[in-house]
């Protein structure tokens, strides 16, 4: 039931004292006719509201969470002790910079951390989410080549591949966009790229390891042409969690790139959102940089360079879950980042040997972080889908893979375990992926109506796209 | 050294044996040599939840909180009720992802679709999407849905928040739309430039109201002008201004943008706070981001989903309504929170409580030498004109922990109010800055 | 699955740094030498372990939870809040007075609050619950005689109705126990209460409105009767949700009272404590009181009596349940106490007159907070018991009603909604009592497989109690 | 003024309507005239919810929080792990009732399950309550389970707290039960005086272990004198000692109770702490509280329920072994969640950590004069004598944001270290005391 269901005029509750001074009113110009039509609720009705709400929703303390290309990792507890201290939620952005030399001391530790990590020069925190991240290094890529006079280069090369917000990004900072093809093996196609590479070449977008969970070992030969062709090299951060601490993009020949701080650095992802995406460069796109960057020792303050490209987002950025970022590094330390990624590439190996037998891998070789599977093979013979595996496994409470993408694989799931998962637990999704298949050999009806444990079974979408019903209507 | 890992050595080693592997190095074999780091990171040993929670305090520590606040210009105190960081602590809430799985996603889904009604409603708008980045965010992405082929410039009132302005720009920068500031006059829109200027190539007018200086715009003639010339209409506004003030449907608006932290998001040092953008139905396949409709699932059961995603990126890559993924979901979700808690009477009040504090500190400032600078009525920011320099005003008041109004120069400065300001702070500030 | 068998050797949080100084090491004579079996779990593991509990337990939230005598109405979230600033949360118990006058006042405030609800002249919070404050009351009681060389009074009157911690704690304080039936209107039997008061009569303790839901006229008469005999009389307070604003306990005669802040004053219960059971009490007997007193007006210090019975426990009481209890009376004040318990008397006969019809009601007139059903009737005619209800209850998602209590009832079901919930609420539950009632007649059989749809069916209760297990067994 | 009740003056008009009364005053009408209060409560009016924020903010701001701290004297400060406070705020755990119907209660039920295994374990014992109020209670409630016809007197060494002999005093003036306390020797027990005295009216010697002043008692020695003269043994221990210490079993104890606080559980003013009860299998029927146990269900489903309720109040009444009803659950649940994220090794390196600090703390104040006055080892508490007044003492570290030790008189002081003092703490203090 929706809460404005269960509003009843009158009813409230009772969070603001009365006015102590003068009401001062507004003249009929400016003042608001439209009725209000906010819910009406006691308190308690209210907190059982968004109780039941919670119910309804699947979280990483709910279960196995492995949605490829998202890192669901255990969220530690300890970064919303964090984040919840006063002496930070309680801070205006525009207080005097000697009083929040807190507030600086975080960003600027933090991007010392995520710089090392990264192998770049300096980075902002501004970008609101990756592909905010996205945005802001392809602007910085057009600020570089326009203070050379270098504005015929109009193309972003993106390999076929890409998370759809790469094309997406490149198309908002005014590019076109090539596509690159993979080859057979799952990695840029050389000898096309050889061929894209020119003097319209803005520059390339990559993730490595890329969204097959490969990682493209010809990499500093990819990063190479586009140098030589003139272009610049941005990489996509998404997938980071498979090589922190072990490869550094900067050392890959990348010259922008942003991270997830919501998926690499264990903040949570609030349903959607906010995440955190900072942009670093090396030091020759420093000057280009949004925002503030810290600079001083004991005394810190706040600077803009002069050739910035501008603001993308009022203030400093997502400030509470670059807190919580930081500290998920100061807890893994030097040792503990180059960990986690390792487990990262444990877990997803071991889940995909322990599944190959039954199920077809893209590329059948070491993976790293995340691993595909296509379905193209069971559709054909039982007519299960990878949206019925993935709807299967909502009834053993895992949460699916990601469906279809990427799109050079047909029917595709994509497994990213996380190194917060135990053997315990990625065995028993293991077991439930093959009693799936089994069930699609023996019973595919059973799947194509999965799930049926769950508050509500699958939801009509083209219905909900060719009638958009986006509000609640009101009687009044 | 903490870790989050739970395998153990020996867990580790036995898996890496069931799939015929020595080491976990050796499922790294293939990466290059040359570009793996050498000895390591150079950053600091990792520690125990214990130290790191006594040296984040100590950082937090290293910030002044003031109890009392006259600030604004973009970031507003208000009371949060404790119900809304009650229920955004929720795991379940707090630690999903978008909700792409709708099955076991209707709690999210369901506050998603709660918000879009109230910030329609509050707007007063037909549609709203589930929220982008910030306000900036917000209007500079309004400007780009208002733009087509044939128009590409955009006019935007230089009375909006500077960084509004700036980032505007910078999206612009990127796609390629023109950006014309209609200068200001008196501290409001110079309505008669818009009148001159404006052309068919216009797609939007862009004002922000109350403006930046707190003073309400001639809205409904703004609009109208737009309107003439066949031009969308944005408005940004501040959303606790809408318990009073005409909502932008009322003025004229096809499109209402603005930051929606001051509806339960705590000022953070700028962050996170979330955007919202509401339009008329027409332009409602026009609207950036992700949005949340009813359906109904195989059983005929009412449910909600992700819709509309033919416009998303991933589905329509680079030729998208915007690239926008991740947005400020919870934020929207404590957005839905407060709005629950206040309820009608509960943001009326914060609306009126806002503006009347506003008038009467700007009265009582100007009794004690501070002249207002507005011309037009304020909502609950205005400027004051003093020959005391705007430095040592706020030292002054900095000294007995209240943080004066933001300095707009060496003169000028500008001022706000909320219901958390009582007249016994305003009193006590006042009386401060009669001494300066 | 239990937590120990979700241990694995080797995993683990890590909290603690390591030691800075030199380690000190035990001599054999007093080292250790048993095994720990602690759970050793990642951070992970354990916070999903913690969300499964959780899932499996039923909290206000939840749902209707009428339980009656539990008063559990909404527990705000202001009051979690405020007790969870760390003012209060990292105040030593031992610290400076002058350190700790924000706690102090805390108590004096609180104290004055509910000794004008009580009608009582002090009030100590250092009892911990209600139980506790009965004791610490029968104490009281004894030191007064005592302090009189009145030794001879052994007798504590206690009704057949009262709640079974009355009994126990005049047992615990010293006293055999003297039971006054109750008359067929479930009040106190007046003519056989005058037989039992005497000179070794050393009080009467009684909760009013009494366990049936009635509030008992004869109130002024019962007190007086037990005051001509030399006795004192003592009140329950776990029933004061219905009369607070209204009456109050002093008025009635009463000299010494215990409150339960878990129930009437919103402290959440933490499925079975912590609670708080301050005890006040008239000005005659207050130089008996245990722990501190806080007197001052600008300066607060914290004294003892002299003739004190002595402390009840160490500190000053369960203090972080009586920021909580402070935080709601402020909310409430003046007019919202009352406001609060009349709408709880309305809410109980609502409930009851639109459940009579069916239900056979123990006493068919105006109660108060609360009213008791008797399934006797039912029970014969269908064989459906009050627990057979009250299980099916659970498969609506509705606490049962306190079950086999009072035991002057036969098939008991003690229904008390409280003022937090709505209409609406209500309605829905009577909907369900009522549809019980009626399958009650249909499908008995079902009723006594209730209920069907919650994580465990029935327990074997006796198993239990006549072969315990209670803990998990190790194998090494 | 603020109000938690829903229903609407209309809503409420209309449900008298249907059951057929005119107002809810008609509803108290049967009560009598005169014992009704006249003209209302004298307490304030009621606050909003920001109102009583602010107040309750004020009010905690008159307490001082000390960043460093060197007293215990019976609340220890510990570190405890985020997690604890995340779970004991879950709403379906924090404001569930007592989980009398096991079928919506398995949760709590089994949480507390865990807790009785991990007291058992911790102290060596076989069974243990689900808590009592706290670690006095306990240990009045102790000596009230040993006693029977034939034995109703106890030994209670005077090394005890003081408070903890002054609540077991308490509880035998109501239970009639005699008292003798066992004199200190040195700053522990008395065993020759315990020897000569004890004989066979005496149902149970009770020690503290380590005791009020930090020191280990000959344990095994004073357990054997009890049980010559057929008494029990009960020992009073700190429960993070017991991640060093031998367990109360292995000293030969029957019954084992303490405090719970230092397992997780803010000092908080003093409470809500736990105790704890822990007891070998032949007194377990004796042993007061709830207990979860093992079962059932009717489709041979494992799991728990509350059980040996026999003892209990509610069915034995006047009979009961004693009266305790409402417990600390919630805390029993952080003790659980704590000892779950400490582990064996937290426990281990808790313990260490705090008796290696307090040595180390022992020898550097000696080093400035403060003779350390404990014959034997001592945990992690010890006391010092010094001609310094301990008020000046105390005061020097204050003003330095450092509660220190607490005052036994005018000259000795009680001093306590955990693992949250470092070294840098503690050589600060030390140093401040070289100049008082």
């Amino acid at each position: 039931m929706l809460i404005f269901e269960k509003s009843k005029t009158g009813r409230k509750c009772q969070n603001l004292p009365e006015c102590d001074v003068p009401v001062v009113t507004l003249d009929a110009k400016d003042k608001r006719e439209v009725k209000l039509h906010l819910p009406e609720l006691s308190e308690g009705e209210l907190s059982r509201h968004y109780t039941e709400l919670a119910k309804k929703s699947h979280g990483v303390n709910d279960g196995f969470y492995p949605l490829g290309s998202c890192t669901m990792k255990y969220n530690p507890r300890v970064n919303e002790v964090a984040a919840g201290l006063e002496g930070f939620t309680d801070i205006h952005p525009l207080q005097p910079t000697e009083t929040v030399q807190g507030c600086l001391e975080v960003l600027k530790t933090l991007e010392s951390y995520l710089c090392e990590i990264a192998g770049m020069k300096r980075m902002t925190f501004q970008p609101a989410a990756g592909a905010h991240g996205e945005f802001t290094g392809l602007l910085l890529i057009k600020a570089y080549h326009k203070s050379r006079g270098d504005e015929k280069r109009k193309k972003i090369i993106v390999p076929d591949s890409a998370h759809g917000t790469n094309p997406a990004s490149a198309a908002m900072a005014g590019f076109s966009v090539v596509s690159v093809p993979s080859g057979p093996d799952g990695c840029v196609d050389i000898e096309k790229l050889k061929e894209i590479a020119g003097d319209d070449v803005a520059g390339l977008m990559l993730t490595n390891p890329n969204t097959v969970g490969l990682f493209d070992k010809n990499i500093l030969e990819i990063t190479k042409i586009i140098h030589d062709c003139g272009g610049l090299c941005y990489y996509d951060g998404a997938n980071l969690n498979a090589v922190m601490g072990t490869v550094r993009p900067g050392d890959m020949g990348f010259d922008v790139i942003h991270l997830n701080l919501h998926k690499t650095f264990s903040t949570p992802h609030g349903g959607g959102g906010p995440g955190s995406g900072p942009v670093g460069c090396k030091e020759f796109l420093v000057p280009f940089l949004p925002s503030i960057l810290v600079e001083g020792e004991d005394k810190l303050v706040a600077v803009k360079e002069k050739d910035s490209i501008g603001e993308m987002k009022n203030f400093y950025g997502n400030f509470l879950v670059v807190v919580r970022a930081l500290a998920y590094v100061m807890t893994l330390g030097k040792e503990g980042i180059p960990e986690a990624s390792k487990n990262a590439v444990l877990n997803a190996n071991y889940m995909m040997n322990k599944l190959k037998d039954l199920y077809t891998m893209a590329y059948d070789e070491v993976c790293m972080h995340e691993f595909v599977m296509s379905l193209a093979d069971l559709k054909k013979q039982t007519g299960v889908s990878a949206m019925d595996i993935a709807k299967g496994l909502l009834d053993f409470e895992i949460h699916p893979p990601t469906m279809y993408f990427p799109l050079i694989v047909d029917e595709a799931l994509m497994v990213e375990p996380t190194e917060t998962e135990s053997k315990e637990t990625m065995d028993g999704a293991i077991a439930v992926f093959r009693k799936l298949y089994e069930t699609a050999g023996e019973d595919a009806e059973s799947l194509h109506n999965a799930p049926m444990t769950t508050p509500v079974t699958r939801m009509d979408e083209v219905g909900a796209a060719r009638h958009p019903i986006l509000r609640y209507q009101f009687e009044d | 050294m903490g870790s989050y890992v739970p395998n153990t050595l020996d867990e580790r080693k036995a898996m890496l044996n069931e799939i015929g592997y020595e080491s976990i190095d050796d499922l790294f074999r293939h990466i290059p040599e040359q570009v793996k780091i050498q000895g390591g990171l150079d950053i600091p040993e990792g520690m125990s939840e214990m130290e790191v929670l006594k040296k984040m305090k100590e950082i937090a520590k290293k910030n002044k909180v003031f109890p009392t606040i006259f600030r604004g210009a973009g970031a507003y105190r208000h009371y949060i009720p404790a119900m809304v960081n009650n229920v955004i602590s929720k795991e379940n809430l707090q630690t999903a992802y978008t909700p792409y799985q709708a099955e076991i996603s209707q709690g999210i889904l369901q506050s998603i679709f709660e918000y879009q009604t109230m910030m329609a409603d509050l707007t007063g708008m037909d549609v709203s999407n589930a929220s982008v980045y910030d306000g900036a965010t917000a209007a500079a992405e309004a400007v780009a849905m208002c733009a087509d082929r044939k128009r590409k410039k955009a006019f935007v009132s230089a009375t909006v928040m500077p960084s509004v302005l700036e980032v505007i720009k910078t999206y612009c920068f990127g796609n390629e739309l023109e950006i014309e500031v209609i200068p200001e006059k008196d501290g409001v829109t110079d309505i008669d430039y818009l009148k001159e200027h404006i052309d068919k190539q216009v797609a939007c007018v862009l004002i922000q109201h109350p403006n930046y200086y707190g003073s309400l715009e001639d809205a409904q003639t703004i609009g109208e002008v737009a309107h003439e010339a066949g031009a969308k209409y944005v408005m940004s506004v501040n959303p606790i201004s809408l318990g009073a003030l005409k909502t932008p449907r009322e003025y004229g608006a096809d499109v209402a943008v603005g930051d929606g932290q001051p509806l339960g998001l705590p000022i953070a040092f700028g962050g996170p706070y979330l955007g919202f953008m509401t339009c008329v139905e027409s332009m409602m396949r026009k609207l950036p981001g992700r949005v949340v409709g009813e359906t109904e699932d195989y059983n005929g059961k009412k449910g909600y989903v992700l819709t509309l995603q033919a416009r998303e990126q991933h589905i329509r890559r680079e030729k998208a309504s915007s690239n926008i993924c991740s947005n400020q979901a919870l934020c929207a979700l404590a957005v839905g929170v407060y709005l629950s808690c206040m309820g009608n009477e509960g943001v009326t009040k914060a609306a009126e409580q806002s503006m009347s504090k506003a008038h009467y500190m700007a009265e009582k400032l100007a009794g004690a030498g501070f002249k207002v600078e507005n011309k037009q009525n304020f909502f609950h920011e205005f400027v004051t004109v003093s020959d005391t320099p705007s430095e040592k005003v706020l030292k002054a008041l900095e000294d007995e922990d209240i943080l004066g109004g933001y300095p707009l120069d060496d003169k000028r400065i500008l001022w706000c109010c909320t219901e958390m300001n009582t007249k016994e702070e305003i009193d006590k500030a006042v009386s401060i800055l009669k001494e300066v």
